[in-house]
């Protein structure tokens, strides 16, 4: 049957502009970015595959408690990020740390959860990145308050709202895409759909054709784009924040990527998953896809390349030198920050705390 | 914790009698009106006003956009009223009833109660949390739970109960002036009792109070439990027992300089309270009692609760709920030989 | 664009068989239930109508605590019970007495609820027919869980579940649907689109173009049926059902129908809507539209008529009957049934309390 | 409540040493060996076995039908367990984190805990939530929480928490055959802890036990503290005190008679637990005993408790944690006149 909103159907296929091999593909509705546009985006690719790398490689050394990597999404990461502008607002989640970092996050921040040293290493307001988010779609509650503020005050901003494919299954993505429609707040919902909630396939998520047919079912549009092709993300999710952001209200977007590596160094995907499969989308991969592409082009040079390298080496070494600098603790932060302003409760618990740390200095009695 | 600052010099008369009820909507007037940061949504607060009527006329007043209506999700009630506090907002959310906010349970544990403290305080969440809580209206099952251990269990969170509609004001005042997120519980029982409020008068949160002065035994109530214990009081003088009373207020943090110094002078305590006792704010405070008063108790410190059941239905509440005569009966024990 | 999945997109125009005025509509999917369905859902109608009429009564004399009306909805309440086998199974809402009773459940079983002296007063498993919820869409998950377990024992069962238009905002609503799509469970959701929850219209609930279009989001087909239209009801009930019966999974029907008296005796719809609203939807009234259709086709009598109207009478006092007999309640209650076994904890309380009724015994001290 | 009925003979050897998560993997194994009406779901239950594999192999052994992973939705779980269980399944679900059961709680407080008294004991709801709680693992926040607080408050919940592999096993067999639905709360912490493990071996839910015979204190813990509590007692054995340990082990309903009995022995007590203390299970040990041995006490009932913070970083957890000095230090308060 037809129906006035079908147009807020996502495609049959996901939108592509690129194919596995880099050869561009022509679409109806979406055009290429420009030339700057792609090599600052292939710029970021390389930088936040370093990033994932060094990452888990600290991990190895003990230096990082757990690493969520994104491996194989960097495109979803980076593609997130170019497509805000300065006053937009990014709801990542513990695996978006490339996006965040690329936002401008210095890598030693970001990475302060992971270490463990506190909850979350950097201030929100400063770099316009929320926290990263572990209860899942819990933030894409906050993203849609956080939007509808600035609509009630009628600032420009946009916020783009990040989760998994798993999320997509928790009361709180649909309470969210259900509040953005019915205020039509500028938020662009950003499904990295990359197959696994942990161990469990997207096919346990969901029975419908495709995430993004959630859409309409709130009265917002959704797309479906191949999430490993950075320049298809860029045309999709700026059209998306472009709606946004005149005011013709939220929108879906759901990609369609892999999760290359593990859930987290803690886990074992032997246990739920063909090496196979794996492989098949390592083919896919979002980089050298765009490598191939801009080579092609001779957007690429050799000397861009290693320039490039240069860049994402220095970005690892940052990483790696602020991630082996022991962190400094501080017990009394446990009583800090609970409250604006300190209660004569926590007052005597710090007391008693400090007491104890004063006996006990020198070693257990 | 924030102390309040002076409130505004209100247009109308400063001081007008008013149910509890009604003194909620002018602090929440009186809010709106001086800041227009402060926006109230939720289900039913706007053309309704609510159905206890307690937001009426604001979304008249203040329009649209400063009192509205939301989907009927309570978790994206409070989610979004985080992400608005996250962006300069202040944010008071209705739930309707006690039982109905138990969907945004996750929220307020793992976000309202802790933006503050993850983010090192970069990035603190003001906003209230109004809920109507308590028995004693005839209300049909979820409509009378006692839900304010959950909250009071939850570090980060600053819960508050008043008794009057003076506290009710001012208190609510305090709550939204707060940097802190606060849970406002409101005893629906006590919404159509009247007092005298005056607008100008403030109230500093985490201070509880003694409203009625007693030498032999310390009865320590909030919200509901309040009048009650006044009421036992008044009876208990009858029976030549100069029973003292103190007011809690904030459930979270707790003021323990006020309670301890009220027990230690009668050495005898009761700590009343409406929710099933287990593992219940009663048991914090007569835990804190005990240990804090050890020294100067006479008797055990004894607990005048809710059972530990769900809550009654209606024809039932009668036998649940604490009572003047429980109250006596529990006094009667602080005193084994008689007096 | 298009999509294979797209069939389970709704219908623009809700299904109808009978016109406001009563006249046969014709529809190519849909045919008119036979006489005998016909007459006997008249009769349910006619005693559904008699019941909320009746229990709005009982609660202005004080017998009831508070009485949500379906004066309007009857249709609904009577087509969610007819479309049932024996062995199926109704999970109901605080608003939905009408149908609690047309499952069979005596008035005063159906009625202790909102007479106040228990939670609930039938055994569920007697009439098949689940605890009428208060919280909302929270039933919505047992009904899947309980076709769930039936589907694993291979017992032929259909469930259906009943709820409002508000409640589709809320997480559960949405987390039932997917488990029950996922795991292809045998539940037909039945929404009572009325237009309002308490106070707030159906455009605050959602930006979509119907309620059914949330079904395709989840990979189930979606249908809109003309709420106050019994045989088109039915007729999409039954199909839906005959669909779960035979194992092709979960379906959403949206029925469009109107909350023709205030939310409950204690609301005040004149705050919120405009008089003239009900009166359109008065103009709509389903049982109107099947006695004009019944008596044109000549299959309503004037015998048959007033035989109903005594039969109806007689539910109606009976009613009245058990609600004016004051139930004697037992404060031991209050502690028998939290375990299935009362624990030392509550045989103290429960002595407790005993001992200051006795004591009190004859007035207070 | 329900006392449990003799374990049914296992094939293979009754005693084996097991982590306590292999105890509860073997409990889980035999209960679906036992009854197949149990089923076992959750989030990465199936082919992963679980995060902490707890339901490793039950897949393979008893089939997807028997064992299976869900869409990831908490409420959902337990909602959809609530139906099973109302048409003659007995589901045991995994929450998979303790923060995570969060979005879950309004079906466990308004239906898991009330179906049962809603409908006078003719649909009870038996069913099993198993939880992981607790710190001590270095775990980021949402993964450390210790929520019992809130399910011990709530009537209608029976609440579990095992400390060593054997009761893991006896109790979660006594859970599965409750009639009633139980919260099973395992910490994570010792889930790698070892011990002896007889599966003919049977535990009635609500009964606490005197771990550690002591005449002069009695520590009171559960879960994670109860092996802090013992290590304590013994270095307080080696500066010539005798401390008694009891283990709650059922934290509700709870076990009046062997804690009251045990304090009355002694005169003195301390409550520990990781838990922020405030309105906490601690607070209400802590006020039963005060109140109930009241005049057997020469010194107040202490409490070692988690801080009125949300749990710290894995950085600072060590600051957070209840440990063997801190527990030494507050029986030190107990002889404020040295012995
Ligand atoms: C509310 C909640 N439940 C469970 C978890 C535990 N958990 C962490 S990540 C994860 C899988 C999430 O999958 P998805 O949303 O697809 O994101 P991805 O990890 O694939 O990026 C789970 C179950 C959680 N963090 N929050
Ligand atoms: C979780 C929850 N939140 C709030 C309420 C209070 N409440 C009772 S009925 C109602 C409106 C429901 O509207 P709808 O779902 O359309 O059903 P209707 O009353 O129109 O039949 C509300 C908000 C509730 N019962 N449960
Ligand atoms: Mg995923
Ligand atoms: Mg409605």
């Amino acid at each position: 049957m037809t129906d006035a909103s079908e147009d807020q159907l996502p495609r049959e296929h996901p939108v592509q502009l690129l194919d596995a091999a880099g050869t561009p593909v022509a679409d109806t509705g979406y055009r290429l970015p420009v030339k700057d546009r792609l090599l600052a985006g292939y710029r970021a690719l390389v930088i936040g595959r370093r990033i994932n790398d060094q990452s888990n490689a600290l991990v190895r050394q003990g230096r990082l408690a757990v690493y969520p990597s994104s491996h194989g999404q960097e495109a979803c990461q980076v593609a997130a990020v170019m497509t805000l502008a300065q006053q937009d607002w990014l709801f990542p989640t513990y695996r978006d740390s490339v996006a965040v970092i690329s936002r401008g996050v210095p890598p030693g921040e970001a990475m302060v959860l992971l270490r463990g040293d506190w909850h979350s290493g950097y201030d929100p307001k400063r770099y316009r990145v929320a926290t990263q988010a572990t209860p899942l779609a819990t933030q894409l509650l906050h993203a849609v308050g956080f939007a509808h503020a600035a609509k009630l005050r009628g600032e420009d901003m946009v916020v783009v709202a990040l989760c998994g494919d798993g999320a997509t299954s928790e009361g709180d993505f649909h309470e969210a895409m259900n509040f953005a429609a019915v205020f039509q707040v500028p938020v662009v919902f950003f499904v990295q759909n990359n197959e696994f909630a942990i161990s469990v396939p997207l096919s346990r998520q969901t029975a419908a054709a495709s995430l993004a047919h959630k859409a309409i079912g709130y009265g917002m549009p959704g797309e479906r784009v191949d999430g490993n092709d950075l320049p298809a993300l860029l045309a999709v999710l700026d059209a998306a924040v472009a709606r946004a952001r005149a005011g013709g209200g939220p929108s879906l977007v759901e990609a369609h990527t892999y999760r290359m590596q593990a859930h987290t160094n803690a886990d074992d995907d032997t246990r739920y998953r063909e090496q196979a499969d794996v492989q098949a989308w390592i083919d896919r991969d979002p980089l050298a896809r765009m490598r191939a592409f801009l080579t092609a082009k001779k957007w690429l040079t050799a000397a861009l390349e290693s320039e490039i390298a240069a860049e994402a080496e220095a970005v690892a070494t940052e990483l790696r030198d602020v991630m082996n600098a022991e962190a400094e603790v501080d017990p009394e932060d446990l009583f800090r920050h609970v409250y604006a302003q300190r209660t004569p409760q926590l007052d005597e618990q710090w007391e008693a705390l400090r007491d104890e740390l004063e006996r006990t200095e020198g070693g257990h009695r | 914790m924030t102390l309040i600052q002076d409130a505004p010099q209100a247009a109308r008369p400063a001081v007008e009698t008013l149910t509890m009820a009604g003194a909620i909507n002018r602090a929440l007037a009186d809010a709106m009106e001086a800041d227009d940061t402060v926006v109230v949504f939720g289900e039913d607060v706007g053309a309704l006003g609510g159905v206890f009527r307690v937001t009426d006329g604001l979304r008249a007043r203040f329009g649209e956009s400063r009192c509205y209506d939301t989907p009927l999700a309570e978790s994206g009630i409070v989610g979004t009223a985080v992400g608005m506090a996250m962006n300069g907002m202040h944010p008071v959310v209705e739930m309707q009833f006690d039982a109905f906010a138990y969907p945004a349970f996750e929220q307020v544990v793992s976000h309202v109660a802790k933006m503050g403290n993850r983010t090192r305080g970069a990035l603190r969440v003001p906003l209230v949390i109004r809920i109507p809580y308590g028995g004693g209206i005839g209300g049909v099952e979820h409509h009378c739970d006692s839900s304010e251990a959950y909250y009071a269990h939850t570090p980060g969170l600053t819960v508050v109960s008043p008794s009057t509609p003076q506290d009710a004001y001012s208190l609510l005042r305090a709550a939204i002036r707060s940097e802190d997120p606060v849970v406002f519980l409101e005893p629906k029982k006590l919404y159509w009792s009247k007092g005298e409020v005056d607008t100008s008068v403030t109230a500093t949160i985490g201070t509880a109070s003694v409203v009625r002065p007693g030498t032999d035994v310390t009865l320590i109530a909030y919200g509901t439990s309040v009048p009650t214990a006044i009421a036992a009081a008044e009876a208990a003088a009858t029976e030549g027992r100069s029973v003292q009373v103190v007011d809690v207020r904030t459930l979270a943090p707790f003021d323990d300089a006020t309670v301890t110094a009220a027990v230690n002078a009668t050495g005898r305590a009761v700590v009343i309270a409406e929710a099933p006792g287990y593992a219940s704010v009663a048991s914090e405070i007569a835990a804190r009692v005990a240990e804090r008063s050890f020294s100067y108790l006479e008797a055990p410190v004894r607990r005048v609760t809710g059972f530990d059941v769900p809550y009654a239905p209606p024809k039932l509440e009668h036998f649940y709920l604490p009572d003047v005569d429980r109250i006596l009966d529990a006094i009667d024990t602080l005193y084994p030989d008689g007096e």
